[in-house]
Parts: C-alpha cells; structure tokens; sequence
C-alpha cells in the first residue's frame, strides 16, 4: 500500500510531464495546464498523508525500488527513505509548486508553448521530490541533475532570445562545477563506508573509525555541490542572471525549492560535518559573506526580479551562516519561512510585470498600488516579513539564525546583521519604486494597468498568508520544528530559554530592520528618488550597480582563457599535432624527390655504384680480416 | 549454434547486399543485420543458460593460427552493442542517396563483420586479421562516400589509414614475438606466458601504440576529427560508435592481461595520459565550428575516459568502461545522425550558419537535447552509469585523476550546450527544418530508449560483463 | 708431367686474372662508347676464363675447361644480342653513345 | 629434368608453330602445355622420372617443385596476355611467345640446379631472354634504353657472378652444389671460396634489384613494354629470389657476423630507398619497380634464418608474384593504348571498371600486407621468423617500410576511386579479368590457408 | 729464372697491355685490333696450360666470332673514328679510382690467400685432350651432358633474340 502511494507520491509529477510532452499540445492549454497541476496537487495530498503517517508512528519510510549501480562492493539502488526532512521538504515544495502551477495557468496563458511549460515545471517537481526522497546520495543526485536540467530548461524557456539562453547554459555549467564537487565528495564517501545511504552512513559514521581528514575533504567537496546549487560564493553569478526565465519559474525554481537543495543536502549529511568542525567553519563564512555581498549588490539593482534574485542570494547565505553554526533546524525554518515570503513576492512581481507587459525595470515603473491593491499588499506581506518585522514568518526565522551567530562569533553576527538592514532597505526601495509614488512607464502601459485575474491572485493571497503565519512552526517556547527534526539531526540543538539577551537581540534586530526601512522611505519616498541610468552611476555604486564586477572577473579569468586556450589549440597545437605526422609523410617525400635526382638514368653513375657497393662489400668482409 | 554463425550471417549480408543490386541494396543490409542482432540475442541467452558457444578449430598449421573465437561476457557485450548499432546505422542511411549503394551496404556489413570478429577472436592473428580488415571498407566508405573537399578528404582519410595500419603494424610485431615465445596465439595460451618485466614494456608498448592510435589518446589523435568530418555520417557512426571501441576493447582483452607487470608500472603514465586527452578534447571541442568535428573532440574526451577507466586495472574501472564503451557507442551514434539530418536538411555541418531549428522541430529538439544530455552524462542516462563507475575507479586510484577527469562534466557540458544553443536554438531559422521523418524518429527513439532503460537499470549489462571482467582481473593480477 | 704451376704459381695467375678483370671493369666505367664497354665486358669474361683454366690446372680437374667452354657460349650469346640491341638503339638515335641513354629516369 | 625438357620442348613446338602457319593455335595450346606441364610437376599424375642419371646437374626436390610451380604459373598468364598484347605484332607472336617459354626453361634450371654450370647458364638464359624481351619494341626509344640499360648492367654482373663461380671452383675443384656444400660445411672458411660466394651474392643482389645494384630496376621496367616489365617484376625477381637463397643455403657461409650484418644493412637499405624513391613516382611501373625493390629487402631478411627460412621465402615469393601478375594484368589492361604508364590513366577505374580497380586493389593490398591477402602473411611470417634470429632491428625497419609503401599503394588506390576520369572506357580483353581474378584469387585462397604453400614444400 | 716464367711475363704484359689499349684508344676499330691481341695472348696462356682445345675454341670463338661481330658491328654503324667527346673529368678521375681500389683491394686479398698453395701435384695422367674433355662435357652419368644440351637453349634464346630485335615488321593495317 506505501509502496504504491509513495510511487503515485514520486510518479504522478512524471506523468502529467510524459502527458504534457506527448499530448499537451493537442489537449489544450486549459486541460495542459490543469492536468499539469493536478499532478502536483496529488504528489501534494500525498505528502500530507505520509506526513500525518508519519507524525502519527513517527517511523520513517524506507522503501528499495529496485537495484540501480553496482561497483564492487558498492552497491546502490532506488531507494525512497520518508522521514522528517524530506517529508517537510516535500510539503513545502509540491505545496507551493501546487500554488506556482495555479499561478502559473494564468500567468503562461498566452505563450504558445504552455504545455512544454508545464511539462518542465511538472519533470522538475518529480526531480525535486527525487532529490527530496532519495534514501542515498547516489538518488539524491539524479534529483539534483534533474532539477538543474529542468531549471536549464525553464531559464531558456524563451529560446528564441540568445540572451536568454546563454543564462540558461551559464545556470547549468555553474551547476555542474558544484555537481562534480558533489561526485568527488560521494566518491570519497563511497569508499569510506561502501553505502550511500544516509541512515548506513549514518550508523557507520557514529560506529566510530573516524578519519578526519578525508571526512573534511568529504564534506567540503559536498560543500562545494551546494555552493553551486544554492548560489552561493563564489558560484552564485547564475542565479540573477536565471532570472530570464518565466517569473513562475523564478518564484519555484530560484527562490523557493530549487536552490535549497544545498541546505536539504548539507541538513541530511548533518552527522557528517558535525565531526568536520573546520568545514562547518568555511560554510559559516562562506554563508555570511555571501549574504553581504549578495545584499549589498541588491542595494543598486532596478531589475526588480534582479533585486528578487539577489535578496534570494543573500537570505541563502544566511541560511549557510545557520548550517555552518550546526545549527540545522534554524536553517530549515528559514528556508520554509523564506520559501513562503520568497514565493510570494516572485509571483507579486511576476503579476506586476505581467500588468506591465514585460517590463521589469522599476525605474519604468511606480504607484502601481491603487492599480493592484492585492498584489500590493500582499507583497506588503511578504516584504516586511523578509526585512523581519515582527511578527511576520521572516522575523522568526532570520532573528533565530542572528541569535545563533550571536553565540557563537560576533563577527558573523554582525555582517548578518547588515546584510538583514540592507535587506530592509532593498526590498522597500523595491515597494517604493514599483507601487509608490507616480507612475513612470508609458501611456499605453498606463491605460492598461489592472489587477491580475484570480488564479494569479489566490495563490498570492494564500503565500502571503504562509508568510504571515508561518512563523508559528517554531516559535520559540513551542518549538514544534527543532522536536520534529531532532530525529534527523545527529547532535542535539540546545534550547534556546528566551533570556533578556534573546530579547535585546531581536530588539536590535528589529530596529535594523526599521532603520533599513526608514532609510528607504527617506531616500525614495521623501526624496521621490528615482535611480540614474546606468551610464550615470559611477564610483562605488558603479562596481556594485555591475555586482562587483565578478561577471566580468570570472569572464576574464576563467572563460576567456579557457576560450584563448581552446583556440590555440584548435589553429594552433591540432594542426601542429598533425603536422608532425604529416611531417613524417613529407620527410619521406622529401626524401624520395631527393633520391629522384640521384637515379639520373646514367648507365655510368649506375655502374660506379654497382661497383662501389662490390668494393664496399668486398673491404668490409674480407679486408678486417 | 556458436558465435561463428554472428559472423557467417554478416558476411553472407555482405555477399548477399552486393548482389542485390542497388535498389534493394539498403533494406537486404538492414534485414540481414537484424538477423544478426537475433542471433546473438539467442546466442547471449545461450551463453548465460551456460551453453558452450565457443569455436576453436585449427586453421593453419604454421604458423600454428587457429580459427578460436570466444565468447565471454565483454566479448558478446561488444558484439551486442556491434549488431544492435548496425541496423541502425543502416536505417540512418534510409535517407540518403548513396551512389553505388549496393557497394555501400556491403562494405557497411563487412565492418560489421570485421568489427565482430575482433571482438570475438581468442587468436592473436585471427584477431589481427579482423582488426585490420575493419579498416579495409571504412577507408572505402570514407573515401568514396565522403563528403567535402575531394582532396583534402583524401589527405584525411589516407593519414587515418597509414597512421592507423602504422600502429597496428607494431602491435603485429609484438604478436610475433608472443608466439615465438608461446608457439601458439591462442589467448589462454598468450595468458600464460611468463614474460620479464622489460619483454612486457616491449610487448605493451607495442600494444599500446595501436590501440592509442586508434582509441585515440593523445597525441595520437590528429586522424580523427577530420576522418569524422569528412566520411559520410555512417562511416562515422561505424567509426566512433563501434570502432573506437575495438581499441579500447582490445586494451582489456589484450593487452592488460597479456603485460600486466608493465601495465602496473606504467599505470599512473597512462591514467594522465588518457586524462590529459579529456581535458584537451574537450577544451578543443569548446571552439569547435564544425559540428561534426566538435562531436569528433567530444568523443575524444569521453574515450579519454574511458581509456582511463581501463588503465586503472580495477574491476570498477573496467566495468564502468564497458558500461560508458557501450552508452558512448550509443550516443555518439544519436549525435551525429543528429548533425546528418540537420545536413539533410541544411546541407551544413557549419555551427554558424545553423541556429533557429528549435521552433520548426520540437521533436527533433527535443530528441536532440535528450541525446546532448546523455552525452553529457545526465544521472538516468547510461552515460552517467558508465562515467560514475569510471570516475570512482579513478578517485580510488588517486583523487585528483578523478578531479581532473571529472573536469570532463563541467567542459562536457560548456561544449555541448554551447554547440546545441548555437545549433538549435535562438531566432527562427529563415531556412526551412522539417521535423523528422518516421525513420528518422525510429533511429533516436531506440536509441534513447536503449540509453534511458539501461541508465535505470544497467544490471543486465553489468551482469553480463562483470564476471569476464573478474576473470580477466585475475589474471592481470596472476 | 711437371705442373707448370710449379715455375709460375697459381697466385700470379690469379694477380693477372685480378688485373685484366679490373681493367675490363676499368674500361666499363671508363668508356661510354657502347661497343667498347662490351668490348670490356668480354675482357672481364676472359679473365675469368683464364682463371678458370688456371684452377683446372692447379685441380689437374678436366671440369673448368669445360666449364670455359660454357663460358664462351655465354659471351657468345650475349654479344650476339647485346649488338642486336646496340644496333636498334643506333638505328633510332644514331649513337652509341651510352650517356645519351637518358631518358628514363627519376 | 621431365619438367625442363618438357618446356623446352615446348618452347621448340613454338617455333615450329610459326612455320606451319599455326599462330591461332599458338597461345592456347602453349598455355594447355603449360598447364600439362605444371599439372606433372606437381606430381597430379605420375609421367614417371628419368633415370636418375641427371641428378647431378637437375635435381628436382621439393624446392625446385615448389617454385618450378609458380613459375610455371606466371608463365601460363604471361602467355595467355601475350596474344592480346602482340596482336599488332603476328609475325612477331610465336618468337615472343617462345622465347618467353625458353626463359621459363632457365627459370626452371635456376631452382633446380645441383651444378654450378646448369646455375650458370640458366640464370644467362634468363637474363639473354630478358634483354631481349626487354628491347623488343624496336621502334620505341624508351625500350631500347631500357634493353640497353638491361644488358649492359646485366652482363656486367653476369662478370661477377662468373668471377664467383670461378674462385669457388678454385677452391674445391668442384661445380656439383652437394660436394661445394659437404666441403664448405667441413672446412674452415677459406678466404677464395668466401670471396667466391660474395661475388655470386653480389651478382644475384643485382638480379634481385637490391640497393644499391637496384639502380638498373626503375629505367628498365619503366622503359620495357609493359608485359616485360611484368615478367621482370613477378618472374625474373623471384627466380633470382629463389636461387640465391638455394645458393646460400647450400654454402654454409651465413654465420659470419660480418656477412649478416651485410645481409641486413643490404636488406634495410632496399627496403627504405625502394619505398621512399617509390613515393614520388608517377609511372605504375616506375613505381611498382621500386616496390619491387623494398620487397627484395624484404625477401633479404629470410636470408637472416637461412635454415629454415624456405618455406617463407616461398610462400612470400607466390604472394608477392601472384599480387604482381593480378596488378600488372590490370596495368597492362588500362594503359594498352598509352603513351606512358602514368596514374593518371587509372583516375576513375572504380567507377569506370569496377572489377579491373577491385583486382588491383586486392592486389595493392597484398603487397602492402593486408590480411587476409597472401602478402599479410608473407610478410608476418617473414617477421616472426626475422624475430626469432634475434633481427629485430631489420624488422622494425620493415614495419616503417610497411607504413610508408601504404602511402604510395594508396595513392593509385585513391587515383582509381576518387578521381574522375577523362577517358572513354574500353572494351577490355576477357583475359586480362581472368589473369587478374585468377591471380588474385590464388592471392586469397593461399592468404586463407597458407599451408598450401607450405605443404607443397615439405 | 725459367724460362716458361719468361713466357708467362711476357704473355701477361701482351695481355695486360692490349686489354688496357683496347680501352684506351679512341677508335673503336683499334680498340677491337687491341682486343683481338688480347685474346690471342690469353690464348698463349692456354697453351702454356697445354690446354689445347680451348685455346683453339678460344681462337675460333673469340678471335673468329667475336671479334668478327664486333667488327662487323664497327662498320655497318660506321663508327670508326674517333668521335667520342671527351668525358667529364669527374668520371675519368672516378674510373681510375675505381680501377685502383679493386684492384689494390682484390690483390691484398689474394696475397694472404693461399690455403691450399704449396707444392703443386705433378701432373698424373690425361685430364685435358680433347677426348677427356669430350667424355667428361657428353657423359650422362657424371658429365656434363645437361648444361651441354642446355646451351643449345642458350644460343638458341640468342638467336631469336637477336631476330626478334632486328625482324622489321609487315606494317599491319
């Protein structure tokens, strides 16, 4: 019976993608899309059932499918483990991917190629749900190729535009460098324990026979994988720029489940780098210095998905800072919290640009608040619970992670703390310029502006709710979350007993946040400052605006050389590599139009030689003698 | 029923397609060589029931040669992936117009014959004989049928000719001095030879020239690309698909086993060798503007591999070769029927002058991408079973093998994508692009069937190799 | 029957056999004139043959002299056919000259 | 003996032939009594043996059968092309014809001789004949250069050779092999009959065209009507092959260092110089010549194991004539009504004359040592043995030669396959399809049992 | 000294002199009145061996035939004048080179070869009239009656050979 219903869990996502692929253009965009997110809606249902199951034994599922690799004494199958954290992973990414494809009927309605969107979009939530379920790492990574083929898939939906396309291929390579990290890290892992399965990793890992050197080298390999599927430095470049796909695929793919693979992958193999101590370290700064940085080049973006993305950055680097602390469970919260508010102001400016056309500059935009209160508000919502606002979700959850780099390293504590104040300032600079103040756009934009119809509005409304209330999961003292993940996490996580030093932080937290705000306010709403034009922006804010220059870095450091090198190769070495054999053939060529002016057709000469050849032969023989 | 039936039906197709005359010349070959993949299916089933499908009968006396094929798990594998890719090959052809086409067929299924035979041969010079004659007709194929440029494909297809016979000449002479030393070629016999550590580095170097030259590993690549672009995209297939695979083949039947005190020295050269030319042919390959010529250098790096899989002298290492042997032969069969029917209908193997085909084709994209992502060893494609067990072989030898030679995922994919963005992808071509034919479907369907089923469940392969494997191991390791 | 080789020695036939066969090689290399060369040609047959005669002798052996005879048919032969050919080539260039034989080469 | 007075006899028929007006009869009924003749030779009915009088001088062994066979072979496709060739030439046919029969007689003698006299005057019947035949096209500047260049240089070694003969008569007062051999095996190496063989060796390396007495090769088979040219590079080569090896073998002078240090500089250097110098040449035969000369090097090397080498040198002999006779009976096919032999007449054959290009592709193939051709295992055969004396050097060095005469085999390969032709195809002769089939065949049959040859030796 | 030495000297010089003139001089006609000396010289030697068939074979052959051919040759070409061009330095220097080297190579040879030099048997019994020499060429048993039979083949490959090269054809056609 589980065995079947967690096959129609895992499954039914592939077929609504084999139906769209095959039918989907000749069913309609109406049952395409609905069919499509059907799929979803059951994977959804039955990840609720598994978790009620779940939370009633409270034993995890643990099903073989059928044997997959084997390399020696390695061996590997298909297997499905259903505990804790793929069960909330799986809630949260086949729920709101249910609310995405809703979204998503409404907001692809007029492009052609609707049902290979929901073919993607469905092949990605079966990848996920894949990479969420696997009971090994071997699993974990089709998953996680997966997803980044579908997310290659989505980026250059609209594969007409090079641009476009190029993000896409840019997103997957990026991938691919973390992906080989990955593999390095499995292989090591492999050969460590001979399993990949989490729970018998698990159990020879706590079995003792501890050699520390290669479980670091392990866990910073894997490390690297996340760093490249949830953009963090130095492989965070393809996020902004993936933001050429659709918006609904920004919302999911890029901000809510996605890119929180890393964090799944490094909360699953927490009993690893809890015994790596020194790569818990580089993730912890790694994560924060990301969340800098990610921040203070979201402070100049005008692209307002662009700022989306970089806030997405940044707000994952915090989560990192949480991984790095040991301290799981937070991280998980705010990748939940994040995944809501997150989801939620990706759809609002999906239905923003969607009432603009395209547009997505905000300097081209403003007082879009009377036009669309909803998604207004809504995004109201999800803002201030990402710039932490009590008692938004995101409050919860970012003070949380800020506490525990309080206790550990006032350092880390601080640039989170920034980065949460850029944070603030950004997204409402982001509020301002796009619903307050005066319209900037065109008059026939102008004359259309609407709020969107409901399938697009609903799902706001109903994330936006999440990211009101989602911090209720694990408010402190009741702490629901931390006791529902302490059978997944090795060590336990020590309770934090709400002290006044608790409190003075999320007191500072909170005025950071408000200062950020007020900041905003000032500068574009009292001030009605509209950011330059590009050609304009010089100085620091230039490096910043141009993210740091780090494009351009990695261009010149790695791609342009790389390309150098490929094309001395191909003009330069290949002919010279095959010059040398055919330097042979023309050797002897050579030597043959030689020996051609020797043969003169002289009786004579020909007679000397015979007779020199006698002589010679003769002396050599006889003469030593 | 023994193995020798595989070669009989082929070379009686062969005989047959000849005769047929040119108008049936193309569906004879298909037919016999579907006769062919049944038989050894049948033969493949005999031999796990445990039959004995084996021939050894003496055929000259002096030099002692005898007519001895063998048939273990590798050696049906190979011929497996040999029969299953022919008729397809074949079918690939269903859309051109071959001149000669009676000519064609035949000298398709003669290769086919040859390639089997060397796969099969358990006599040294039985196995030469076979080794040397699939060079034979894909000189013709390439030669006669290319296209391009009429000289400079002659230059080409020359160079690969003598360059490869060169090699194989060296390899000859390591056999003659086996016999001298065993009196007889018979494999088990070569096994047997206790030979000192420096007649070994002799002999496996002897070896290793011509399966270097014709795997290729660098630097003895240089015929490839241009015999890849200039024969017609059967010879190619026939080359890279099943071809190729008879050196890498021929370094587990042969020369590992019969050097093994010189392939253990000389492991560590060899792994960074074959590595280097991951990395070099897919550097290559990134600015390639060619098509077919980039998928020459894609299949450089993944030989590379592959090569390097072998030299590792572990059972994983050789599995995962034979696994990625097999996928490769596969998938770079779908890919360059891909660049034949974008020729087809473009009439260009030039990058540049291609783009845009995406919205007139999606099935074709969409079979295309499926075959870009294999070849980019997407988890659930063969491929990715192959180059994981590979990679890990590796990473047990030393990590940074592994290091360097996963760099092939990362360049894999930059080369690929690239050329399929540029390809298929962007504006709308101005250009005309009729999706595919039913034929032409029927190719890439089975083809990524195959890859898609056996990358989920590449037990029956690995269990089909795997014990030959072991007992090739042991002896390596006597 | 003295052997006359005991008052001449078979070493100075075998000097004057070495000597007239040089010069027939001599003059083979020497002229170009094709008459003379095989002129020269039969120098160097007769030196052998006297050779020949000389060994028989010194073998008291009747089989060199008639392998003489054999000889002798063989020069015989060939320079009934070598003029055979000289005569056709002079016919069509009007020499013979064997330095102007030149055209076939390379 | 009933094989040589068979030929002669029917060498003579030849002649009479002519006077009674037979000329239509001529070719058939010679290449039926060649047939005759080599059906008894090799024993396929018994016509019984002379008295054993004759032992002394013709000892008919299996070694003498053996080639006397192949022999006898090429001379029956050398006849049969013999009437289309001279089909201009009627008043000419029965002389052409019986002296290429005549020929075959000192052929014959040279493998089978036990007396250094029969050696003598068949290697000069031979030679007589193939001046000669060389010449024959009287009007033609280019054969009679050819014939002069043949004859000069070939009496020139004639000289040598006799010198030869003569020191080892001076040595043991003896011409019979056996006797040279007992006394050669039994004495110390006396410096006269050392001497005396090197000068027979020298003379036979000229026959052989191996460097650096080759020189004669290119301009004779190039000037020679083609037919000749064929006689020289298939027949003519091979007998001196074959008797210089019997030669050597009978006189125990091979295990001087020095003597095999010759034999392999002399062996690489023909090897090398021949496929280089064969490279760049333009004319088919021209180039076959110098092919002709790096397969003397080759030959060379069953020198290097003289003792039990025979049965290789055979097999690679049939190889190398058999691919010869298939070829040139395609060259002289093609280029009948040419100027010149050039491979620019081939351009086109494949398309033109399929079966004509498939025979001297099969037949270029086995030369250049492709398996399942006679010239593979000739040639592995010739390695494995060169290996086992402990020459590896020499066989290295006919490994790189191998690989380089690919390249200009190939190139009339490539001539005939990828370029277009000009011309107008002609109607052929049959007997050209048949030598070439014929011959290429036999390639095939003893490429796939190479025990044919071998037993017939044992 | 003896006096069959004396001969011997003096027959070596006749030889060696007119073989050296026959090369030397620039008409053909002498160079072929040269040779005739030479053979008649050699043909002294063969009667100082008491080789008496031969020296008459040799006469008749050589003298007679031969040079008779070559003669002939000379005059029907009309070559008797001295009309060769001079040679090119090179070759000449490289003949007498030549010339030199074999020689001085072939004689240092042959004055360390003596294995079977020493006292010469005295003659015993006939082994060079006319008759020995006939029985010894026409015996089918130990003679040489083969290679007798196998010249006639010999001279008569010559003589078609000969006709074939000089047979002017019925212009065909």
């Amino acid at each position: 019976m589980d065995n079947s219903l967690v096959l129609l869990l895992l499954l039914t996502p592939f077929v609504g993608f084999l139906f769209n692929v095959f039918l989907g253009k000749k069913a309609g965009k109406g049952i395409s899309g609905a069919l499509g997110t059907l799929a979803v809606v059951v994977s959804f249902a039955m990840s609720v059932y598994f978790f009620m199951q779940l939370n009633a034994s409270g034993k995890p599922i643990a099903i073989k499918l059928l044997d997959w690799i084997q390399i020696g004494n390695l061996k590997v199958d298909f297997g499905i483990l259903l505990d804790q954290l793929s069960l909330l992973w799986l809630l949260f990414v086949t729920g709101i991917g249910s609310l995405i494809h809703l979204y998503s009927i409404s907001y692809m309605h007029d492009d052609e190629n609707m049902h290979k969107f929901f073919a993607y979009l469905n092949l990605f939530v079966f990848f996920m749900i894949t990479l969420v379920v696997g009971s090994n790492l071997l699993v974990m990574f089709i998953g996680w190729e997966g997803v980044g083929l579908c997310s290659y898939l989505l980026i250059g939906f609209w594969h007409k535009n090079q641009e476009y396309n190029d993000a896409a291929k840019k997103a997957f390579i990026m991938n691919r460098i973390g992906d080989l990290g990955f593999l390095i890290g499995i292989f090591i892992l492999a050969s460590l324990f001979s399993t990949l399965n989490f729970v018998e990793m698990k159990q020879a890992l706590s079995a003792g026979n501890t050699n520390t050197a290669l479980y670091s080298i392990a866990a910073l390999c894997l490390f690297i994988g996340a760093t490249g599927k949830s953009a963090q430095l130095p492989l965070y470049t393809w996020l902004p720029d993936a933001m050429a796909g659709p918006t609904p695929v920004s919302a999911l793919i890029h901000a809510a489940t996605m890119v929180t693979a890393g964090i799944f992958m490094i909360t699953r193999m927490n009993f690893l780098f809890d015994v790596t101590p020194e790569v818990q370290n580089i993730i912890a700064i790694v994560g924060a210095i990301t969340a800098l940085v990610a921040a203070s080049i979201g402070l100049f973006q005008n692209d307002i998905k662009k700022v989306l993305a970089y806030s997405t950055v940044s707000q994952l680097g915090l989560m990192f800072l949480a991984l790095g602390l040991g301290a799981y469970n937070v991280a998980v919260f705010h990748v939940i919290t994040h995944a809501f508010f997150k989801a939620c102001l990706f759809l609002g400016s999906g239905s923003v640009i969607h009432a603009l056309h395209g547009e997505q500059d905000m300097r081209k935009m403003g007082g879009l608040r009377k036009a669309m209160p909803i998604t207004f508000a809504t995004m109201l919502i999800s803002t201030l619970a990402i710039a932490g606002i009590f008692p938004f979700a995101g409050f919860w959850s970012k003070d949380e992670i800020l506490m525990v780099a309080f206790e550990h390293n006032k350092g880390l504590w601080i640039m989170g703390s920034i980065a949460s104040i850029m944070t603030a300032f950004y997204m409402f600079r982001l509020m301002y310029l796009t619903f307050f103040r005066d319209f900037r756009g065109t008059e026939e934009q102008k004359h259309h502006l609407h709020e969107s119809p409901s399938l697009i509005t609903w799902p706001l409304i109903i994330l936006a709710a999440l990211a009101t209330f989602g911090g209720l999961i694990n408010l402190p003292g009741s702490n629901w979350l931390n006791h529902f993940l302490e059978p997944i996490l090795a060590r336990k996580h020590e309770e934090h007993a709400l002290g006044s030093q608790e409190y003075m932080l999320m007191g500072i937290a909170l005025t950071g946040a408000i200062i950020g705000i007020g900041w905003a306010y000032s500068k574009y709403i009292k001030e009605g400052f509209v950011p330059k034009q590009d050609s304009e922006i010089v100085g620091f804010s230039k490096t910043i605006y141009h993210k740091y220059y780090v494009d351009e870095f990695y261009m010149s450091l790695i791609l342009k050389p790389l390309n150098a090198l490929s094309n001395f190769f191909r003009t330069t070495l290949e002919p010279a590599l095959g010059n040398i054999v055919y330097g042979l053939g023309t050797v002897a060529n050579g030597l043959g139009n030689q020996g051609k002016k020797v043969q003169t057709g002289s009786i004579g000469l020909y007679l000397f030689a015979f007779v020199i050849g006698v002589l010679a032969l003769v002396s050599y023989l006889f003469l030593g003698q | 029923m023994n193995v020798s039936l595989i070669l009989l039906i082929l070379l009686l197709g062969a005989l047959a397609t000849f005769l047929s005359g040119d108008k049936f010349a193309s569906k004879v070959a298909l037919f016999f060589s579907l006769v062919a993949l049944g038989c050894s299916s049948v033969l493949v089933n005999h031999f796990l029931g445990g039959v004995d499908i084996n021939v050894n009968n003496p055929w000259i006396l002096q030099p002692h040669v005898s007519f001895a094929l063998k048939a273990d798990g590798l050696s049906l594998a190979m011929v497996l992936l040999t029969v299953s890719l022919t008729p397809l090959i074949i079918l690939t052809g269903f859309g051109n117009h071959f001149e000669k086409s009676k000519n064609f067929y035949a000298l398709v299924l003669f290769m086919a014959f040859a390639m089997t035979g060397t796969f099969l041969a358990a006599d040294g010079l039985l196995y030469y004989i076979f080794w040397e004659l699939a060079l034979i007709p894909i000189y013709f194929i390439a030669l006669i049928w290319g296209n391009g440029d009429a000289d400079e494909r002659k230059k080409a297809v020359v160079k690969f000719f003598i360059y490869t016979l060169g090699g194989s000449l060296f390899m000859l002479i390591a056999f003659a001095y086996l016999y001298i030393n065993a009196g007889s070629f018979l494999l088990e016999d070569l096994y047997k030879l206790n030979l000192t550590a420096t007649e070994q580095t002799w002999i496996f170097f002897a070896f290793f020239l011509a399966y270097a030259i014709k795997i290729p590993i660098i630097p003895f690549h240089t015929w490839q690309a241009k015999v890849y672009q200039k024969a017609p995209t059967i010879g190619t297939m026939l080359l890279s698909g099943i071809m190729l695979k008879m050196g890498l083949y021929s370094v587990i039947r042969w020369q590992l086993p019969i050097a093994p005190l010189a392939a253990k020295m000389y492991m560590p050269t060899l792994i960074g060798l074959s590595i280097a030319g991951v990395i070099y042919g897919s550097i290559v390959a990134l600015r390639q503007k060619d098509l077919k010529k980039l998928l020459a250098y894609s299949s450089l790096a993944h030989v590379g591999l592959i090569a390097a899989g072998c030299y590792t002298l572990t059972a994983d290492g050789l599995s995962g070769a034979v696994s990625q042997m097999i996928a490769h032969g596969f998938v770079i069969v779908g890919l360059f029927f891909a660049a034949e029917v974008i020729f087809r209908r473009f009439g260009t193997y030039k990058i540049e002058d291609l783009g845009g085909i995406r919205p007139q084709a999606s099935k074709f994209t969409s079979m295309f991408m499926i075959l870009v992502l294999a070849s980019v060893a997407l988890p659930g494609t063969f491929n990715f079973v192959g180059e994981f067990t590979v990679l890990y072989s590796l990473s047990q030898v030393n990590i940074w093998f592994a290091i360097f030679g996963g760099t092939t995922i990362i360049l894999g994919a930059y080369y690929m994508l690239k050329m399929f963005q540029n390809v298929m992808l962007g504006e709308t071509n101005t250009k005309v692009f009729a999706d595919v034919t039913i034929n032409e479907t029927i190719v890439f369907v089975i083809l990524i069937a195959f890859l898609l089923f056996y990358g989920l469940y590449p037990k029956p392969i690995v269990d089909l190799v795997n014990p030959s494997i072991t007992e090739i191991l042991k002896t390596i390791n006597r | 029957m003295d052997n006359i080789l005991n008052q001449i020695g078979i070493e100075n036939y075998i000097f004057l056999s070495i000597l007239l066969f040089c010069i027939g090689v001599f003059g083979v290399l020497y002229r170009r004139n094709a008459i003379i060369v095989f002129m020269s040609i039969e120098i160097m047959l007769n030196a052998v043959n006297l050779l020949f005669v000389a060994f028989s002798t010194y073998h008291q052996d009747p089989k060199g002299q008639v392998f003489v005879f054999f000889s002798m048919t063989v020069a015989a032969a060939e320079v009934a056919v070598g003029l055979a050919i000289l005569v056709s080539v002079f016919r069509n260039i009007g020499s013979v000259d064997i330095s102007n034989l030149k055209n076939l080469k390379g | 003996m009933i094989t040589l007075i068979a030929i002669t006899a029917l060498g003579v028929f030849c002649l009479i032939a002519e006077i009674f007006n037979l000329r239509k009869a001529l070719v058939p009924v010679t290449v039926l009594g060649l047939l005759g003749i080599l059906g008894s030779t090799l024993n396929l009915y018994s016509l019984g043996e002379l008295s054993s009088d004759y032992n002394t001088m013709i000892f008919a062994d299996n070694y003498a059968k053996t080639y006397s066979s192949l022999f006898i072979l090429l001379t029956v496709f050398l006849v049969a092309m013999s009437h289309d060739v001279y089909k201009e030439h009627q008043t000419k046919i029965s002389d052409y014809v019986a002296i290429k029969v005549f020929l075959l007689a000192g052929a014959v003698a040279m493998v089978s001789f036990a007396n250094l006299s029969m050696y003598f005057l068949g290697i000069e019947t031979l030679s007589i004949a193939l001046y000669t035949l060389a010449g024959s096209s009287r009007l033609d500047i280019k054969s009679n250069e050819a014939g002069m260049k043949y004859f000069l240089m070939g009496s020139f070694a004639s000289g040598f050779i006799l010198f030869g003969i003569c020191l080892i008569y001076g040595t043991f007062g003896t011409f019979d092999l056996k006797e040279i051999s007992e006394f050669s095996g039994a004495l110390d190496k006396a410096i006269w009959f050392s001497i005396g063989v090197s000068l027979i060796t020298i003379g036979m390396l000229f026959k052989i065209a191996a460097v650096p007495f080759h020189f004669w090769a290119p301009d004779v088979y190039e000037g020679s009507p083609s037919l000749v040219t064929a006689t020289m590079s298939t027949l003519a080569k091979v007998v001196a092959f074959a008797a210089l090896y019997k030669l050597l073998a009978a006189m125990n002078l091979f295990p001087t260092i020095q003597f095999q240090n010759i034999i392999v500089t002399v062996s690489i250097l023909s090897m090398t110089v021949g496929n280089i110098m064969a490279l760049r040449q333009e004319n088919v035969k021209r180039m076959l010549a110098f092919s002709g000369i790096s397969h003397a090097g080759f030959m060379l090397m069953t020198v290097l194991s003289i003792a039990n080498a025979a049965s290789n040198l055979c097999y690679y002999t049939y190889a190398y004539a058999l691919a010869g006779m298939a070829a040139f009976a395609v060259i002289i096919a093609v280029t009948k009504n040419k100027d010149n032999e050039n491979i620019s007449h081939f351009n086109g054959l494949g398309r033109s004359n399929p079966l004509l290009a498939a025979v001297l592709t099969a037949a270029l193939l086995s030369m250049a040592g492709i398996p399942i051709f006679a010239g593979f295992f000739a040639k592995f055969n010739l390695f494995t043995q060169t290996i086992q004396a402990g020459y590896l050097v020499v066989v290295i060095a006919g490994v790189i030669n191998s690989i380089i005469s690919v390249g200009y085999y190939f190139k009339l390969i490539l001539a005939m396959y990828t370029k277009e032709t000009q011309e107008t195809t002609q109607n052929i002769p049959f007997v050209y399809y048949a030598v070439g089939v014929i011959s290429i065949l036999i390639n095939l049959v003893i490429g796939m049992h190479p025990n044919v040859i071998t037993d017939l030796l044992n | 000294m003896a006096p069959v030495l004396i001969i011997f000297y003096v027959l070596a010089a006749i030889t060696l002199a007119s073989a050296f003139l026959t090369i030397y001089s620039r008409n053909p006609i002498h160079s072929a009145i040269y040779l005739v000396i030479c053979m008649v010289s050699i043909m002294g030697h063969y009667l100082l061996f008491n080789a008496q068939f031969l020296a008459l074979v040799q006469l008749i052959v050589y003298a007679g035939a031969i040079m008779v051919l070559f003669l002939f040759t000379i005059m029907l070409m009309n070559l008797n004048k001295e009309d060769e061009v001079h040679k090119p330095r090179i070759t000449r220097l490289g003949a007498i080179t030549v010339l030199v080297l074999l020689s001085t190579v072939l004689l240092l040879l042959f004055r360390h070869s003596k294995p079977f030099f020493g006292d010469y048997a005295p003659i015993e019994g006939d082994f060079q009239s006319i008759k020995k020499l006939g029985t010894v060429l026409l015996d089918n048993k130990d003679g040489f009656m083969v290679p007798f039979e196998f010249t006639s083949v010999l001279l008569l490959v010559a003589m078609i050979g000969a006709v074939l090269l000089s047979k002017k054809e019925k212009q065909t056609k």
